[in-house]
């Protein structure tokens, strides 16, 4: 062997090759969820509740179901009675009794905008009128929106009382969860600075450009396909399947490309009824959202309310935390309390710690899972409590967190250790950071921040083949949202040893190809990696194995070397055989080569982030404009570095959308009053700077090529960033967001 | 089988919810055969525990529950807390 | 319904269609014509994904009447490459990775190729502002202003070298 | 949700036809409010009149030192008048401050006004300018001052059958300069929270002999604030002169609180918009000398 003469460890890692899929998205081919058409297909139309709560006392359909095209009508009675069965698919857990009452009210609605029944036509428009003919009478009964009012002794309860009763007394409360440690209490007292704050926040929406859009195909045979995008098609499978009560084999599921989800597309609101008209009608149906239903009814982040203490001692040492925070669970359990409490002060060593949340239902559309969920309300929350806590110390905020951070082997606030952890690393990156020192203008404020997130491993199943020709075809179970499809061709490429086009990578249906779990928790380049990898991995050895019989040598004299197989020792040493010239033979060698790889994967690791914010603020009309913008965060080791920024890119710009302008508006007769872009503003291109982003690598010892999850980290830090950084320019603290003109200017000026 | 019991820790809710202790000594010689018995003493618990429960053997997340338990001292049974 | 009969030109070729009164150029587009590239995200003209350019001008389709069409030419983003020779904002936009789901892709790519088309040498201010109608809820916008401003500086590098 | 008809008459009076023959029958500017009221079903016109094919409706001409600006002209194309930009600058910038490029391609300055939303960008500008437009209607064309035609929120004092036809801008003095403002939560694509035009003409020594100050989404229609041009006149627009303006433009806002904005935040932001509308509008009158 010669001596290594490359400096670089890797051959494709790290590195940003053209995606597979682009050439279809820049020109229009692709086709999304709201692109596909079935031969014959029916167009649906769903009839959505205008109150927020009432009953249901009768839904006439007769005048709809007259009207001439239209093929079949449903509602809450044609999906079946079920038991109680909490699944989880990957994002938290749903019970299918709430899964299926979302998707058509059964005897009560609980939000504007509940779907209380559907129809499907000829045309779209068809579909739609006979929609309007469908005739419901509702006993209208009080609603409620907001979280104390929802606790309040003399609240309207969301959920019926459990029949039989569990000797609790009835309330809106879905989910209680509480962790920590130590003496809280007596440590505060003794803490030389105490700093405490309730911070408040509206729900907010994933924003995802693609509305939710699905075509089901349902035959008399029981057999059926969905054509559907989604984060997760196994997801939609199962959830359909369960809803409906049928085997989980009759659906295929064929995942088309997904505009978007952001932790929004891993529930079914569409497919379960899309189905019904499906078997009623006996042809293909779409369903689809508006812009508006979309606002209306699918699932936004929790608002919240948050109370925060922190103690520290004179030198900057914290103490003692307690975080209590109530979120909106909406019309059914949510899941978000949990992460809440898992993602608040475990960046910190802290001895005493009680971290407590709440999951509150009220009349709003169900909360879903929304980038790193439950983490950056709590996030916000502490995090700007620890900026004030750093100016009554008047220590440096930078060095208050350094001085606290924890370290690999730390306690979580589960009470386990952190692994290997890239935490202290980010701060010293971003102290080092010319952006950390850089002078600042008049009326501008600089605010820091970080955060974290737990990440996610679990099921995945890659399947990679060879063709005659010697490429190679990697197919996964797991929806390509922000450009997975180049990150699995390249952790292939890299094992095989062979350029990055000549590995190609594609989602399969749930026909062919095992389970998978959603796309979300940052999983899919760790998990599916891991299984493409191990896939690969034995590909390789199949390969080598071939190679070694065609030349009757045993298989350990034959090694996989830059995409040969080589003959290492005895008479065929150094004979070699490309990977073309081992598949080409294949027939005559056994068969094809092809390699499975079904793992639940293991071994993840938390991804951290430091967030660096430089705003301007229009003192007059209380305008905030982000100036500069710096992004830290240990990512493992990034895959395509590209996509790995483009996350962490993304992520910022969402959490500045929701830090400055995006909230929920109810009006008192609980509508949502701005259910569309105009008025549930994200921001635009000319409201972002460039984002810088800075990438640090403590690679996951446990992955192959080091991978942590990088998607959903990004989005917790800046709404404190935000804050700290206006703070920082005005002398105000904003506790509650968003931090729009109005309020900025309120706060500077003492209205209100 | 392990030389000593196991120690369990049973972290809120499925403390109250299931067990009424936070603490508990059980033999098993995998995770699957823990929440069967650890089922025996809170019925109820196996059905809502791949759902809702993350186990943690010896400070680890194990999602694999035919993982053999000898040599393990502690298994923490914690909220699994959703993904995103 | 009356149905009412239009004759465009659509990407350079001489289209005929019936549309409903109602319908709007977006509705023809993507389940008439089969032409699903322009992508609707909020039918409001709020997201800019629907991005077309109706003589000459870039419009949101979801606010033009089909019916209105008649006589016109209309390009979507099927019509921004050559064949298979992708226009240099398509190419800047993969090499730049300016999309992360691409949902919101072509109409940013032909609202780019519209700006470039006007302005050879934008400023980065002007890029953004000029694509501010396109919502992009994946890339924070980054890559998206990179890309455009590179396709920019290839465009006038073509320019100088023809 | 039966459709509207669609017409696209080539004279002003198969318009007019069109339109007196249905009183649900609307006018098509560039659609950009109408066509989504359609959608979402809160309008339900029997027909729908594209007015884009009459030629006389779209372009910006000169009439001596007045211009004319047909009702179906879009946004973006006054900008390339730079006879017009140089006169009316506020105007033309207000007119594209309205939603995004792609709006401003199809949106119309007569659109937005028939609209009759409080909020609209081009008519406190407009107004501050002293636009009149030209109606036309069954008994012939009228020429009406802009802030007569919308009414109420939705509402225009347009007769049936009738419809604008155009806008006309007054000549100009040698020293006279007009802007418009907006507050909006974001940089772009957002409705104004409260918008301001200012128009002013000094004399040779900077004196102000006329000044109209405009304001949007503080009162349910446009508001011309005739207190607030006063104050103005007369003074070389020192910070006394403009404090008295401000004072006069807050007492003129008789906002709402709703989703887009508090009263207080209306009232204190018409103030300081005001304030710098005016400074730029006199830049731009001294900087014409």
């Amino acid at each position: 062997m010669n001596a290594p003469e490359k400096i670089e460890t890797f051959r494709h890692i790290g590195t940003r090759p053209v995606r597979p899929d682009g050439v279809d998205k820049v020109t229009g081919k692709a086709l999304y969820g709201t692109d596909f058409k079935a031969p014959g297909m029916l167009w649906g139309a769903i009839l959505r509740s205008p109150h927020p709560h009432a009953r249901i006392l009768s839904i006439d359909t007769r005048a709809a179901e007259k009207l001439a095209g239209v093929k079949a009508v449903a509602t809450g009675k044609d999906l079946p009675t079920l038991e109680s069965l909490v699944m989880h698919v990957g994002e938290g857990a749903s019970d299918i009794v709430d899964i299926s009452h979302n998707c058509l009210a059964f005897d009560k609605v609980l939000y504007e905008g509940h779907p209380v029944a559907a129809v499907a036509a000829i045309t779209p428009e068809l579909a739609r009128e006979a929609a309007a003919l469908i005739s419901v009478e509702y006993e209208v009964l009080p609603h409620v929106l907001g979280l104390e009012e929802a606790l309040a002794d003399d609240a309207p309860l969301i959920r019926e009382p459990a029949k039989g009763g569990t000797g609790e007394t009835p309330s809106n409360v879905a989910m209680d969860v509480t962790m920590g440690r130590g003496e809280v209490e007596a440590a505060l007292s003794g803490a030389a600075v105490v700093v405490e704050g309730r911070y408040t926040m509206e729900p907010v929406h994933q924003g995802y450009i693609e509305p939710h859009a699905c075509v089901a195909s349902w035959n008399g045979d029981g057999q059926a396909q969905i054509w559907c995008s989604s984060q997760g098609h196994f997801m939609v499978r199962s959830l359909t399947a369960s809803v409906l009560a049928i085997p989980q084999s009759d659906i295929r599921v064929t995942p088309l490309e997904i505009g978007g989800g952001f932790g929004g597309k891993t529930t079914v609101y569409l497919e379960p009824v899309a189905m019904i008209l499906s078997r009623k009608s006996g042809r293909p149906v779409r369903l689809g959202m508006s812009r508006e239903d979309v606002f209306r009814a699918t699932g936004p982040a929790p608002g919240a309310i948050i109370d925060v203490r922190l103690g520290a001692d004179a030198d900057g040492t914290l103490v003692a935390a307690e975080v209590t925070f109530k979120y909106h669970s909406g019309a059914f359990a949510a899941n978000d309390a949990g992460a809440g409490v898992s993602s608040a002060i475990g960046h910190y060593r802290i001895a005493n710690t009680r971290v407590s949340g709440i999951e509150v239902l009220c009349n709003r559309p169900a909360a879903k899972a929304y980038r790193a969920p439950g983490a950056p309300q709590v996030n916000f929350a502490v995090e700007s409590a620890m900026d004030e806590l750093a100016i009554r110390l008047g220590m440096d905020p930078l060095e208050l967190r350094m001085k606290n951070a924890a370290r690999p082997g730390d306690l979580q606030t589960s009470g386990l250790p952190w692994g290997e952890i890239g935490w202290m690393q980010c701060l010293e990156a971003a102290k080092a950071h010319p952006h950390w020192s850089a002078p600042l203008g008049p009326n501008q404020g600089r605010g820091i921040a970080g955060g974290y997130w737990g990440n996610y491993g679990g099921p995945s199943t890659v399947n990679l083949s060879v063709a005659e020709d010697g490429t190679f075809t990697v197919a996964t179970g797991s929806p390509d949202i922000g450009g997975s499809r180049a990150s699995m061709a390249i952790m292939a490429a890299e094992v095989l040893e062979v350029p990055y086009e000549q590995v190609r990578c594609v989602v399969a249906d749930t026909s062919s190809i095992g389970l998978s779990f959603v796309t979300g928790g940052s999983r899919t380049t760790f998990a599916t990696g891991m299984a493409t990898v191990e896939a690969a991995r034995e590909v390789k050895r199949l390969l080598c194995e071939r190679a070694a019989r065609t030349w009757q040598v045993p298989a350990q004299h034959v090694e996989w070397r830059d995409g040969h197989a080589v003959c290492t020792s005895g008479e065929r040493q150094g004979s070699k055989m490309s990977a073309a010239q081992v598949a080409g033979s294949s027939l005559h060698s056994g068969g094809p080569v092809t390699a499975t790889s079904a793992l639940s994967a293991q071994g993840w690791l938390p991804g951290f982030g430091f967030h660096i914010c430089d705003v301007e603020v229009d003192q007059e009309t209380g305008h905030v404009s982000i100036v500069r913008y710096t992004a830290v965060q240990d990512v493992g080791r990034a895959i395509h570095a590209d996509y790995v920024e483009g996350q962490i890119q993304g992520g910022v710009a969402q959490g500045i959308g929701w830090a400055l302008n995006e909230t929920y508006i109810y009006n008192k007769d609980g509508k949502l009053e701005n259910p569309g872009f105009l008025d549930y503003r994200m921001p635009v291109a000319s409201d972002m700077p460039m984002i810088d982003t800075v990438m640090v690598e403590v690679p996951n010892p446990v992955h192959p090529y080091g991978v942590k999850g990088v998607g959903e980290v990004p989005i917790v830090p800046p709404l404190a960033a935000v804050a700290n950084a206006v703070r920082a320019a005005t002398g105000k603290r904003m506790r509650s967001l968003p931090m729009s003109p109005d309020k900025v200017h309120a706060a500077l000026h003492g209205e209100g | 089988m392990s030389a000593s019991p196991l120690r369990i820790v049973i972290m809120p809710p499925f403390d109250k919810e299931f067990f009424g202790a936070e603490r508990l000594s059980l033999d098993a010689g995998n995770l699957f055969e823990l929440i069967e018995k650890l089922d025996a003493q809170g019925p109820g618990f196996a059905k809502i525990a791949r759902a809702r429960v993350h186990l943690a053997v010896d400070g680890v997340l194990e999602t694999d529950w035919t993982r053999p338990l000898a040599d393990v001292r502690e298994v923490i049974v914690l909220p699994r807390v959703g993904g995103g | 319904m009356n149905r009412i009969h239009v004759n465009s030109t659509i990407n350079g070729d001489v289209t005929e269609f019936l549309c409903d009164p109602g319908a709007s150029l977006l509705d023809v587009l993507r389940d008439t014509l089969h032409l699903t590239g322009s992508k609707e995200g909020c039918g409001s003209g709020d997201c800019g994904a629907c991005t077309v350019e109706l003589d000459g001008e870039m419009v949101c389709s979801c606010l033009v009447l089909a019916a209105e069409a008649e006589g016109r030419t209309v390009a979507t983003i099927e019509g921004v490459a050559e064949g298979s020779v992708l226009h240099p904002v398509q190419q800047k936009f993969l090499e730049h990775a300016a999309l992360q789901c691409g949902f919101c892709t072509p109409g940013f790519i032909v609202a780019a190729k519209s700006l470039l088309d006007r302005n050879p040498n934008p400023t980065e201010t002007e890029v953004r502002y000029w694509l501010a109608g396109n919502l992009c809820r994946c890339t924070g916008y980054d890559k998206i202003v990179r890309a455009v401003m590179d396709a920019a500086a290839e465009l006038r590098q073509e320019r100088t070298a023809a | 949700m039966p459709s509207p008809a669609f017409h696209a008459p080539d004279t002003v009076e198969g318009v007019v036809a069109l339109l007196s023959g249905d009183p649900t029958a609307r006018p098509l500017g560039g659609g950009t409010d109408l066509i989504v009221q359609m959608r979402s079903g809160r309008i339900a016109p029997g027909a729908v009149v594209d007015l884009k094919r009459i030629a006389a409706l779209s372009g910006v001409r000169r009439e001596g030192d007045v211009f004319v600006i047909g009702a179906a002209t879009r946004c973006t194309a006054l900008k390339d008048n730079a006879d017009l930009c140089a006169a009316w600058p506020g105007v033309v910038e207000a007119a594209n401050l309205i939603g995004s490029v792609q709006v401003r391609n199809r949106a119309t300055m007569a659109g937005n006004l028939c609209n009759a939303s409080p909020a609209a960008d081009s008519v406190p500008a407009l107004v501050a300018a002293g636009a009149t437009c030209v109606v036309a209607g069954p008994a012939g064309t009228r020429e009406v001052a802009v802030q007569d035609i919308p009414v109420s929120p939705g509402k225009t004092s347009l007769a049936s059958g009738e419809f604008v036809v155009e806008f006309r801008l007054p000549a100009r003095g040698a020293r006279a300069g007009d802007a418009y403002l907006r507050s909006i939560p974001r940089t772009e694509m957002d409705i104004a929270v409260v918008g301001v035009g200012a128009n002013l003409d000094l004399d040779a020594e900077g004196t102000c002999t006329a000044a109209r100050i405009a304001l949007g989404a503080v009162a349910p229609t446009v508001v011309l604030v005739e207190a607030a041009g006063a104050a103005l006149v007369g003074t070389k627009l020192d910070d006394g002169a403009l404090s008295a303006m401000v004072e006069a433009v807050t007492a003129a806002c008789a906002p709402i609180d709703d989703k887009r904005g508090t009263v207080a935040y209306r009232k204190a932001m018409a103030g300081v918009l005001a304030k710098r509308t005016v400074q730029i509008a006199a830049e731009r009158a001294g900087a014409k000398a």
